[in-house]
């Protein structure tokens, strides 16, 4: 007997702070609008800490029925919801960096209009993601999946009335629909192969077969077509074109979203597909190989962004190859691992970055900041934590779970590992580009800072009377700290401890013991590489951008044509929109609209409707609104039918 | 009994009975014009024979000889026949009233009754429901705004009070169990604990059914106090104001006639019919029903006199009112009271 | 033979009548006409036994639903009929569909029904009977007439009542 | 002794001529009227059927179709009334504006 946890109110109470905004927050003040979304996430957050304290009694995965969803012959998929190890930390990482950054919003969204738009929209998205992150099955994850989309969408489009943000949001949403083609029909091979969607029905199903190595198998289709969803969601090559878009949302958001839990959910779901993946070595390698790229390629272009969050969305993209790479190595603990610390620091990144926009009134160039360390030095203590754990300093978290994750690389390839390692040393140039020039330095935007927007007023704040640039409200600092202290020691549990607790869920992926002694000595070697090579970065930046800052320049130009491309995000977004959306807008607007559409369609209905008309108009004179005319119609008309049913009734 | 002598019966029946309808009618006219003057400290007709009792022929030669106008604005065709159609339906329903037992004749045993019919009560309802064509068109036909006036007060009143005497009559049908008049009377034969009579009168709730029965008869047979489609005050004679001569009298005829069949109806429905003490020689006792019958008839149209004698005009909203919205009421109560005593009673 | 020649008098009757109410032009002429034809139909109920079909046809029929006729006839002073041509179509295609029909009909009619002969009061209806059959057998549809009829009252006032004299009565 | 199918062309007659009086009359009672006319010709069918198949529920439906034709007069002579009272005629050759 397992005890009944009430899993189905983790997601219900967001949803429900959601529709209590959502439908009647317009009327709210502000001060109810706030304490009906932080109590709701809040009481998600509790839950959650409940669940996770009475976790060690559970048999695992506790499984909770709620009703049956569909039924179609032998096909089921119902409200259940899944709970394993992995959708602990999945679910104590969204609660908890959720209920932080919605506290964090409430400091930062104060001013704007929509404030209860913005908390319904969030609530909203923690439903979706707890649903995603709770189901049990593939059709459920799938409407967690999109619903996260949705919840995205809305919150990069907050500020609709701004054109950018728009095209973000219809971006990301686009986008994402080419991943979640390859999902769906994943699916369909999983119900048609399977006839279920259920993890348990499937993964029992996928059990007994053996790897397979060709790549056209059924289990590499399926891993490739689910890799295809991940990619899209988690922003991997091709797909990543529209993270950095996506922030044009508000910092929180891109925090919260598109930082520490819905770009996770990617490596949620190879993670949590692992039976399939392991039975599916050309697939893994697929991943492997897009991670490691995504994860250099990013890296290289965020050294050249001057927005600060683009700068933060570039590293999100490559800590996200990261994980990718770990879970194309197989190392899925590891990757699940750097996702949490990740969520931790990359949050916080964010958070202190929306503090340092809001300290300096909107600007987001970083080439207008510097100097702001004596200026707001809660933002900069908590931002350096951050950094530090990004570059991968010990004893900072980022430091333990991507150590993890380029040591089990290089079990499998040095190349995976060498390039891991080279974007370890870029991460930490460009984060430390990133902090020397916010922080150090002299200030170079305009004074008072508070108007001095230039174009990049992404955040509305002109309504901030008080100039010069200011340290964030108590309400936005706290969650910095908490963040910082968790970014800090994040990491302590230790990747071998936390493995442990993930192995019922990756039973297949353990390491044996002997080996990992055996390799031992070698991990020492490879963890002072990589802290090598941080190290290394943060040289390179101080030298670059504090202690000689005219340099950059010197090297850009000397670089040419490599520098503009890095500058240009490598004309991705180029080469997509005329390999692309160039043919497709020809082939709409000459075969589609002119050809199909206005010759053939629109023709088709015009010329039925004139014919309609003309012979409407003929039959217009049937209807004269005369009583004896409509009788002898009838009349006729019964002597038709009579006529024919005596004609049938004497065949 | 070969179907010519119960042609010859039939007719020989069927003559007498108008004979005597209509002598009743010339007669009935005397009694009111006697019993009214009375009442009001007059005498009446005094002057053709004794105690005016050949007014009535004096009434009938004059009708006949007095010039027959019609006038040139009317619809003639229907101007015409709608006296006839009046005179003819207030006649038609004496055809299944019994007026007593069986006589027998020799080898004829002769219901003393025109026919016999098993809806007998259905009929005089059908018939009663026709005659309004008479008023209505007589009305209509005069072309006049006073006939007119008279003519639909009269339908809309005849209509109106239908529906409760019809609804009056069911009590009744649902104790007898049957629609013919014989098997009504019959069924109301002996007494109640062997001094009350068994009439329906006295069963149950019938006492108003009676009531209602004799008010909506009252506005059937366009009688005081609901004589409104012949106000002569405001609408100088209603819908026979334009006719004249025998015209005139056969309206007047199918009003006393149709109050004889009313009285006849209610003689039969709810007074016992023909019951009554039975004595004397084999002719007396064959008579005796009859005489009772008729007894009860006189009675009957004796309060139609004295009402009329006594009640002023009703309004024609408070007609309307009075129908529909207590007699209606009051019948359907009735009815829904006898249903359950006649259910708890089987 | 009494029965074939009641029969014919009385169907000769109701043709008649029919047909008149085709020729007159004035609605009260009609509406008399109907009435004969309703009576001698009553007639023809009574030759087939239906004997309180017939009383109902006489007193519901003739004795209320067409007074209510020659009321709104007299209520609205209907004159004579305009011979005006607002429908060709009545006449093009009503009338050659409504022969073409009737023909068909009668002629399945005769061939087909088998055409037995009936005796004269061949079923008899007797209202006892036919009480029974009401209350028992088609007791819902009974009820459910009552519950029309109910409604096509409140429809006959709501509709006949003139919306002025409501207002006085409400200011009144 | 009477062939049934005497009654069913009688009935078939009265129905013709109440079709042929909606189609040729121009007064709307008339026209009403004709309804009737269909009506009962087809009551005229009914029993004459039930009399030829001994079923007495063809004397039934009769009951039933008079119920409903005098709902019928009762809400179609209103409406009459009140047509009238907006157009001022009958002819419905000149009421064909579908609206009151």
């Amino acid at each position: 007997m397992t005890p009944n946890l009430h899993l189905w109110l983790i997601p219900v109470l967001p949803l429900l702070g959601a529709a209590i905004n959502g439908l009647v927050g317009k009327k709210f003040s502000r001060q109810a609008v706030v304490s009906v979304a932080l109590l709701f996430s809040g009481a998600a957050f509790a839950l959650v800490l409940s669940v996770a304290a009475r976790f060690s009694t559970l048999s695992t995965p506790h499984l909770e029925f709620l009703a049956t969803w569909i039924r179609a012959g032998s096909f089921q998929a119902d409200f259940a919801f899944y709970l394993d190890q992995l959708s602990l930390i999945m679910l104590l990482v969204v609660t908890g960096v959720g209920f932080l950054i919605h506290i964090y919003s409430v400091g930062y969204m104060w001013e704007e209009a929509g404030f209860y738009r913005f908390f319904a929209y969030l609530n909203l998205f923690m439903f979706f993601m707890l649903t995603l992150v709770l189901s049990s099955n593939y059709l459920l994850m799938f409407v967690g999946w999109e619903g996260v989309g949705l919840a995205s969408y809305l919150l990069i489009g907050f500020w609709f009335t701004k054109d950018s943000a728009a095209s973000a949001g219809k971006k990301a949403f686009i986008v994402n629909r080419v991943g979640d083609f390859g999902f769906l029909i994943a699916l369909f091979l999983l119900i048609k192969h399977f006839g279920s969607l259920n993890f348990e029905t499937v993964f029992q199903g996928v059990s007994p077969m053996s790897p397979e190595t060709g790549g056209a198998g059924l289990l590499t289709a399926i891993g490739l077509l689910l890799m295809v969803g991940a990619a899209g969601k988690s922003a991997q090559i091709p797909l990543y074109v529209w993270l950095p878009d996506a922030m044009e949302g508000p910092t929180p958001v891109s925090a919260l979203i598109h930082a520490a839990t819905m770009v996770t959910a990617g490596v949620y779901m190879v993670a949590r597909s692992h039976v399939i993946f392991d039975r599916a070595p050309s697939a893994l390698t697929v991943v492997a190989i897009i991670g490691t790229l995504t994860a250099l390629f990013a890296a290289t272009i965020g050294i050249a962004q001057t927005d600060i969050k683009k700068v933060l969305a570039y590293s999100t993209i490559s800590q996200l190859g990261y994980m990718f790479m770990a879970c194309g190595v197989a190392a899925y603990s590891a990757g699940v691992f750097h996702l949490m610390t990740h969520a931790f620091f990359k949050g916080l990144l964010f958070l202190a970055a929306g503090s340092v926009i809001h300290a300096v009134g909107g600007e987001q160039d970083m080439r207008r900041m510097g100097g702001l360390k004596e200026h707001i030095p809660w933002t900069f203590w908590t931002m350096t934590a951050a950094t530090f754990a990004i570059a991968g300093f010990p004893p900072f978290a980022g430091f333990f779970s991507k150590d993890e994750i380029l040591f089990r690389a290089a079990q499998v390839s040095l190349v995976y590992w060498g390039i891991g390692v080279f974007t370890a040393f870029l991460t930490s140039f460009y984060m430390f580009r990133l902090w020397f020039m916010t922080f150090f330095g002299t200030y170079r935007g305009t004074e008072p800072a508070g108007e001095g927007h230039g174009g990049h007023d992404a955040h509305g704040h002109d309504e901030h009377g008080h100039g010069g640039i200011h340290e964030s409200p108590k309400v936005m600092l706290a969650p910095l700290v908490v963040l910082a202290v968790l970014s800090l020691v994040g990491g302590w549990v230790g990747s071998a401890r936390f493995e442990k607790f993930l192995s019922p869920v990756f039973n297949a992926a353990v390491v044996t013991p002997a080996a990992e002694a055996a390799e031992h000595g070698s991990e020492m070697l490879f963890t002072g590489i990589s802290v090598f090579a941080a190290a290394l970065g943060l040289y390179l930046a101080w030298l670059f951008y504090y202690r000689r800052p005219e340099l950059p320049q010197q090297i850009a130009s000397g670089l040419g044509g490599l520098y503009e491309a890095v500058v240009h995000k490598y004309y991705v977004d180029e080469l997509y929109a005329n390999l692309f959306v160039k043919p497709l807008i020809a082939g709409s607007s000459l075969i589609l609209w002119h050809g199909i559409d206005r010759d053939v369609i629109d023709a088709t209905l015009d010329n039925s409707a004139h014919g309609a008309n003309e012979v409407s108009d003929s039959f217009r004179h049937m209807q004269s609104g005369n009583l004896r005319s409509y009788a002898g119609w009838v009349a006729a008309g019964a002597a038709v039918v009579i006529a024919y049913m005596i004609w049938m009734g004497t065949r | 009994m070969s179907i010519g002598i119960f042609i010859i019966v039939s007719l020989i029946k069927t003559v007498l009975a108008l004979f005597v309808l209509l002598t009743a009618v010339a007669y009935t006219v005397w009694l009111e014009r006697k019993v009214v003057g009375h009442m009001q400290n007059r005498w009446g007709p005094t002057r053709v024979g004794p105690f005016g009792l050949l007014q009535p022929l004096a009434d009938g030669v004059k009708f006949l000889f007095k010039e027959d106008l019609t006038p040139p604005h009317v619809y003639k065709p229907l101007y015409i026949a709608a006296p006839m159609i009046a005179v003819a339906f207030a006649l038609t329903s004496i055809a299944v009233i019994p007026i007593g037992n069986w006589v027998t004749i020799g080898s004829l045993r002769i219901p003393l009754q025109i026919t016999d019919v098993n809806i007998g009560l259905l009929i005089i309802l059908g018939v009663t429901s026709l005659g309004v064509y008479g008023v209505a068109l007589a009305g209509w036909s005069s072309n006049s705004k006073y006939s007119l006036l008279g003519g639909l007060r009269a339908s809309a009143q005849m209509i109106s009070y239908e529906v409760s005497l019809g609804l009056s009559l069911v009590g009744v049908l649902m104790l007898a169990g049957s629609f013919s008049l014989r098997d009504i009377v019959d069924a109301q034969a002996g007494t109640f604990w062997g001094f009350i009579p068994r009439w329906n009168i006295f069963y149950g709730g019938q006492f108003f059914a009676f009531f209602i029965y004799l008010m909506a008869a009252y506005a059937e047979t366009n009688r005081i106090p609901f004589d409104l489609p012949e106000a002569e005050t405001e609408l100088v004679a209603g819908y026979h104001t334009e006719y004249s001569s025998m015209k005139f009298a056969m309206f007047f005829m199918a009003e006393y006639a149709n109050m004889i069949t009313v009285a006849a109806v209610a003689s039969l429905l709810f007074l016992g019919g023909w019951h009554g003490p039975v004595f004397g020689p084999p002719l007396i006792r064959a008579l005796l029903p009859v005489f009772w019958f008729v007894l009860r008839i006189f009675v009957f149209l004796f309060i139609y006199i004295w009402v009329r004698g006594t009640l002023p005009r009703f309004r024609y909203d408070q007609l309307m009112t009075f129908g529909w919205k207590f007699l209606l009421p009051l019948a359907i109560a009735n009815l829904v009271i006898t249903g359950l005593v006649v259910a708890i009673r089987s | 033979m009494v029965h074939l020649i009641l029969f014919l008098v009385f169907g000769a009757v109701c043709v008649a009548g029919a047909v008149n109410l085709l020729a007159q032009r004035h609605p009260i002429n009609s509406a008399l006409s109907l009435v004969v034809v309703m009576g001698s139909l009553a007639v023809e109920y009574l030759l087939l036994g239906a004997e309180f079909v017939a009383a109902v046809q006489v007193i519901v029929y003739a004795g209320a639903v067409m007074v209510l006729f020659v009321f709104v006839i007299m209520l609205l002073n209907a004159g004579v009929e305009e011979r005006t041509k607002g429908s060709r179509v009545a006449l093009l295609f009503g009338v050659p569909g409504m022969l073409i029909g009737s023909v068909l009909i009668g002629w399945v009619l005769i061939e087909r029904t088998g055409n037995p002969m009936v005796p004269a009061g061949a079923l008899p209806g007797a209202p006892k009977v036919i009480g029974w059959l009401l209350f028992h057998d088609f007791l819902l549809p009974f009820e459910v007439t009552s519950i029309l009829v109910l409604i096509a009252i409140m429809g006959a006032v709501v509709l006949a009542s003139h919306p002025d004299t409501e207002q006085k009565e409400k200011e009144g | 002794m009477v062939p049934i199918s005497y009654y069913l062309i009688l009935s078939g007659i009265l129905f013709a001529c109440g079709v042929t009086g909606f189609l040729i009359k121009r007064n709307i009672i008339s026209i009403f009227m004709s309804i009737e006319l269909m009506l009962n010709g087809v009551n005229l069918s009914f029993v004459a059927f039930a009399a030829q198949w001994h079923a007495l529920s063809g004397q039934i439906f009769v009951f039933f179709v008079m119920v409903v034709a005098a709902a019928e007069a009762a809400v179609g002579l209103a409406i009459i009334i009140s047509v009238y009272r907006t157009r001022e005629t009958l002819n419905v050759d000149q009421v064909d504006l579908l609206k009151l």
